[in-house]
């Protein structure tokens, strides 16, 4: 039916009284999902649109028994955001917040990693179930229930690539926004792994765009492990050439990065790549039969 | 942010990394008085974010304040690869015997710090990263333990330095190492790191970029913000906040979210068109944002048409709007606009527009229709 | 037949050109353990009684093998010589150095007992398999083969015991000093799992002091997890009082730590405790039958 | 490495927690003066390591310097719980709102570090753990991540401190955190951290215990090694190297690990002895190590008989052999004896005893046996 995000999930919102946690709390909680609680320091006792609001992540989720948390907080105290949830023991954490530095995403990350809770984001969109429920930002009158996975670095492209899909009558099981940070909790590998062992899954969309190797990775891994088909767009033919990092910078990247090798990967492990949003839906429309 | 050589060497002297003892210079006068204190020989380096200057002419060895004077003045207004020369850094001359290389680098892939070093530095590293691979020793190192004495000894002696130099090499790579954590570094690349005939080791040049999300817990940093090499469109775009880059179209293009926006710029060209440039007004446009934008795109007069891609997420649709005649109204456009709105607000977005935007502004339902109006429109101005 | 030195052991030993190193290196090739690289930076092509020295750990297992190290360096070098062989890839480290920096040991700790390799020590005697493989400094002349594992913080007070076992024609599988430093690699409760899932092992000695609540902790788990029975020792009845780490020391420790309270947990637990080393052989005797 | 009150402020002070103006004085002309120069209202605080001094007379305000002096000269000298009072510390007076209770330790047990605090602050903080466990917050922290802000939270708000001082008691436990990590610190214990009147987190006392073992990376705190307040053997013990705490018995013990040592010291006492000390000569002891720990051991006269018990491994029995008649020749001691010598070169080692020990020296082949007959000729000494 979905992945990481359902009828189960039971949200924390972190930063609830800020503007944009408020708002967007209660958008995912008018669209069905169970928000349980929210976090602000100093704001215990407070609600909001009924949403209670404590002071740490733990005492939400003793009170609440919260099991995933939203990051809603400014950049730099992200990190520390991220840590609070991950200590707080919740399973699914996803991170909104844009413009987080490198470094304390590099710890983060490496501390996640050895856990075994799983980060989406930062600076990502969220995740989606349509009809189910919804953690982040999505606008979700784009979203119909159905049984195409998708997976995206890119917020927008998200919305545009579901909207086809649903304007041509396919539906979503989830939609994840994995974020397009150098450093983010989830890649392209851990989400298609889940999106395959989804029985409500029967095929993934794979977006992505230029930019590191993750691609070209993730399409060794469909190739090796997916018996779920998968079909992919990547952005960024025309882009302008991203700045080199130093000689370090190239001898690092090698000629893989482009829009062109990134689609070259994917074709060569015999995923089908659509030159434009549009296409991409025809060649599910397609695969689907 | 990409540094300056001569910020880099002022960030390494503050980790303890010895560098040449050197002083900026704008003018040649200046560079002479930077010379006769410095004294001795020196060498005169331009200042630029691009690499080949040596080649170029930006290096040039003075014997004396005289000739320092001279070279500046030669180097200072130069082109280097479409880059002005504006300052020169004038340095002690070093007599170099072996020339290394030495970076850390922030591997996006294997999310960990990358140390490379070998003892074939010098301009010709990616050869013979390419060709010697066994030359260029490469650790990746744990974020949480951090950077450990053995690191360091295993990089020197795969990397073939000298036995006289090691211990040295090693606290380089461990100061460097620090410098790249305390600063948030994304690359700290020194290339070449000198073995003196006197047996120093010293950083010869400094190749530095901080995270720009980092930036503002750097107040140390604040004066290196300023750039000298930009296009002014870009420059305007990066002091009002929006990501654009010039490309070589007449296709001007709005969009929200670099995705999206790539994205666009690959449908323009499939329709035919050719892009004018990357705009990413942010994932959460507002309408003064949205008013800048159209500032930045307007002041390039090779655009012809404009298209305006925007599917609202956090974005407001009915905002984006409302920026867009404003903007228009302020700065009275009258080439073609296309406008495609979807996603949050997307009704009250397209009334807004229907209702009160002037003739020259169309709105198309879908991406890809709208991407081959705005083709065409191009065309038909042209 | 043993636990975690056997005939298998390829041993690197780190510091092997130091005058301790070289000695101990010497006398555990002597005894028949393979002793096959050791590790002395800028030393590379030199050898110890043969052993060939390399400049790095990951150098000499690349080269040799070697399965196992012993790190013989100074104590402020110690924890960059374990993080060295935990990089290296070997399964097993044994840290003989004494007076590392408590702090160090606490990164070395937790970032070791994130991964799968089993540190032994710091300021241990190592482990001995008799008849098969020593890696350490025990007097090997004390121990003899046999079906009894040990288990001690305490170096001098294993070899008493060890003897006193030997002269009573009680032979030992494997002893092990996991050493007394306030952070150590392995436990009480890390080894007497390993001698529970050794089907060579019939009975374990568990050789305590003062200090601490690790052998309150084993108590426990000896009655919940264990099938293979053991007989203890606690020094330090006539100890003076150790000093109180302040009123935090007194809130953290409680009344655990005096050799009483953890005689009375063990017993509590139906594990008999010797009042000397004579009588401990003794009840391992008795309970062998 | 346990710290004076007066040694913790000033490391305090050097990581940015906020302690009361204060100067150390070892006469009572000395606090006069200091008390001058900080001004106003102040307290004299006796400086020893042990708890109580304040019920003792141990700390006491005065109005003014002459006060101060007087205070002084009453606190200078006097014998608290066995602790000679040889400095005071002079430090300005604090008007007490709240008392809190600080405190980061070495957790041995968790191998983490382990960050206490509460409101209920003062002498009765162990009183409140033990009756009202809820009103002491109790954290650990990751060695790798380290202490982050959500930490300090949590504490505040479990701890119920007042919400004025949250910001700086917050400030107070990071910088705690940075200091006990930064300076290898086994306990930092603020007790009370106070809120005064005028709204400011101050450390009124601190309690700090240094690593032993990573002393020596810590200059800062050379200084700090002298201590006024120890038994004379224990001192050239420490002061040689050895680890010796004198008891009240008359069987002198030495042996080598301290596991063996407090193995022997238990079988004594079932043998019906009463061992005079606990003296471990180290588990590499060598000749030099052995004439030292005589040399301590045989400074005390109540000692009636000596046990000697050595295993050898990396002690070598020999070496040990050569040590005990190095010493008995230099020092002439004729108590009687007994030495038991087991492990490395343990025949080398009895047999130079036999060959050429004073006929008060006998060889036991067991440690039991050794403890009896030490048991014995102490009592036939007696």
């Amino acid at each position: 039916m979905s992945i990481l995000v359902d009828a189960s999930t039971r949200l924390v919102v972190q930063g609830i009284t800020g503007r944009e946690g408020a708002f967007h709390a209660t958008r995912n909680k008018a669209y069905g999902t169970n928000v349980v609680a929210g976090v602000t320091p100093g704001k215990a006792g407070q609600d909001v649109d009924g949403i209670p609001v404590f002071n740490t992540v733990r005492d939400a989720v003793e009170a609440t028994d919260a099991n995933t948390a939203m990051v809603f907080v400014p950049p730099r105290f992200a990190a520390d955001a991220i840590y609070e949830a991950i200590e707080s023991g919740v399973d699914l954490i996803t991170c909104i917040t844009e413009g987080i530095p490198a470094h304390d995403m590099l710890r983060v990350y490496t501390h996640l990693r050895r856990g075994p809770q799983t980060l989406v984001g930062p600076n990502c969109p969220g995740v989606i179930s349509p009809g189910i429920a919804t953690v982040g930002i999505m606008p979700t009158q784009v979203f119909t229930p159905g049984r195409v996975g998708l997976v995206s670095r890119s917020g927008t492209l998200t919305y545009q690539i579901s909207k086809e899909l649903s304007d041509m009558g396919i539906g979503q099981s989830t939609v994840v926004g994995i974020g397009g940070d150098p450093v983010v909790g989830s890649s392209f590998i851990d989400i298609l792994a889940r999106f395959d062992a989804d029985p409500d899954t029967d095929l993934v969309v794979m977006v992505g765009e230029i930019g590191g190797a993750e691609e070209e990775k993730a399409a060794d891994f469909i190739a090796e492990n997916m018996t779920t088909p998968v079909v992919a767009y990547i952005a960024g033919f025309q882009a302008p050439p991203g700045k080199q990092m130093g000689h370090a910078g190239a001898i690092i990247t090698g000629s893989s990065g482009t829009a062109q090798a990134k689609k070259d990967a994917l074709e060569a492990q015999g995923v089908r790549v659509g030159t434009n949003p549009t296409e991409v839906a025809e060649l599910v429309r397609e695969r689907l039969g | 942010m990409d540094l300056y050589e001569y910020q880099g060497k002022q960030l390494f002297a503050t980790q303890g990394i010895p560098v040449p003892a050197g002083e900026v210079a704008v003018t040649p006068e200046e560079a002479r008085a930077a010379a006769e204190r410095i004294g001795g020989k020196v060498v005169v380096k331009a200042q630029v974010q691009v690499g080949g200057r040596g080649k170029a002419g930006g290096i040039k060895v003075a014997e004396n304040p005289d000739e320092a004077e001279a070279h500046a003045r030669a180097i200072l207004g130069m082109d280097i690869k479409g880059h002005v020369v504006h300052q020169v850094w004038i340095e002690a001359a070093s007599d170099i015997e072996r020339e290394y290389y030495a970076s850390i680098t922030f591997d996006r892939g294997e999310k960990k710090p990358l140390v490379m070093l070998s003892a074939a530095g010098g301009i010709d590293i990616e050869e013979v990263a390419a060709t010697r691979p066994e030359e260029l020793a490469r650790l990746h190192v744990d974020p949480l333990t951090g950077f450990q004495a053995h690191h360091g000894r295993w990089l020197a002696y795969h990397a073939n330095i000298d036995a006289v130099a090691i211990r040295d090499v090693v606290s380089v790579l461990e100061r460097l190492y620090a410098g790249f954590i305390s600063l948030d570094a994304m690359l700290m690349e020194i290339n070449p790191l000198i073995l003196t005939t006197d047996g120093r080791v010293i950083a010869l040049d400094a190749k530095v970029t901080i995270d720009g999300n980092s930036v503002g817990r750097h107040p140390e940093m604040a004066s290196f913000q300023e750039s000298g090499a930009e296009d002014p469109q870009e420059r305007m775009a990066r002091e009002r906040g929006v990501t654009y880059v010039k490309l070589d179209g007449d296709v001007g293009i709005l969009g929200n979210g670099a995705g999206l926006v790539m994205s666009t710029l690959d449908v323009v060209a499939l329709a035919g068109g050719r892009p004018a440039n990357f705009l990413d007004a942010g994932g959460g446009s507002k309408a003064d944002d949205v008013v800048t934008a159209l500032e930045v795109l307007l002041s390039d007069d090779k655009v012809k048409s404009l298209l305006v891609n925007i599917f609202g997420g956090i974005t407001r649709c009915d905002e984006v709007a409302e920026g867009l005649l404003t903007a228009l109204e302020r700065l009275g456009a009258t080439l073609p606009i296309v406008v495609r709105l979807d996603g949050t607000n997307e009704e009250e977005g397209r009334k807004i527009i229907a209702d009160r935007a002037p003739s020259n502004v169309v709105v198309e339902k879908t991406m890809l229709s709208a991407a081959r109006r705005a083709v065409e429109l191009a065309k038909e101005a042209a």
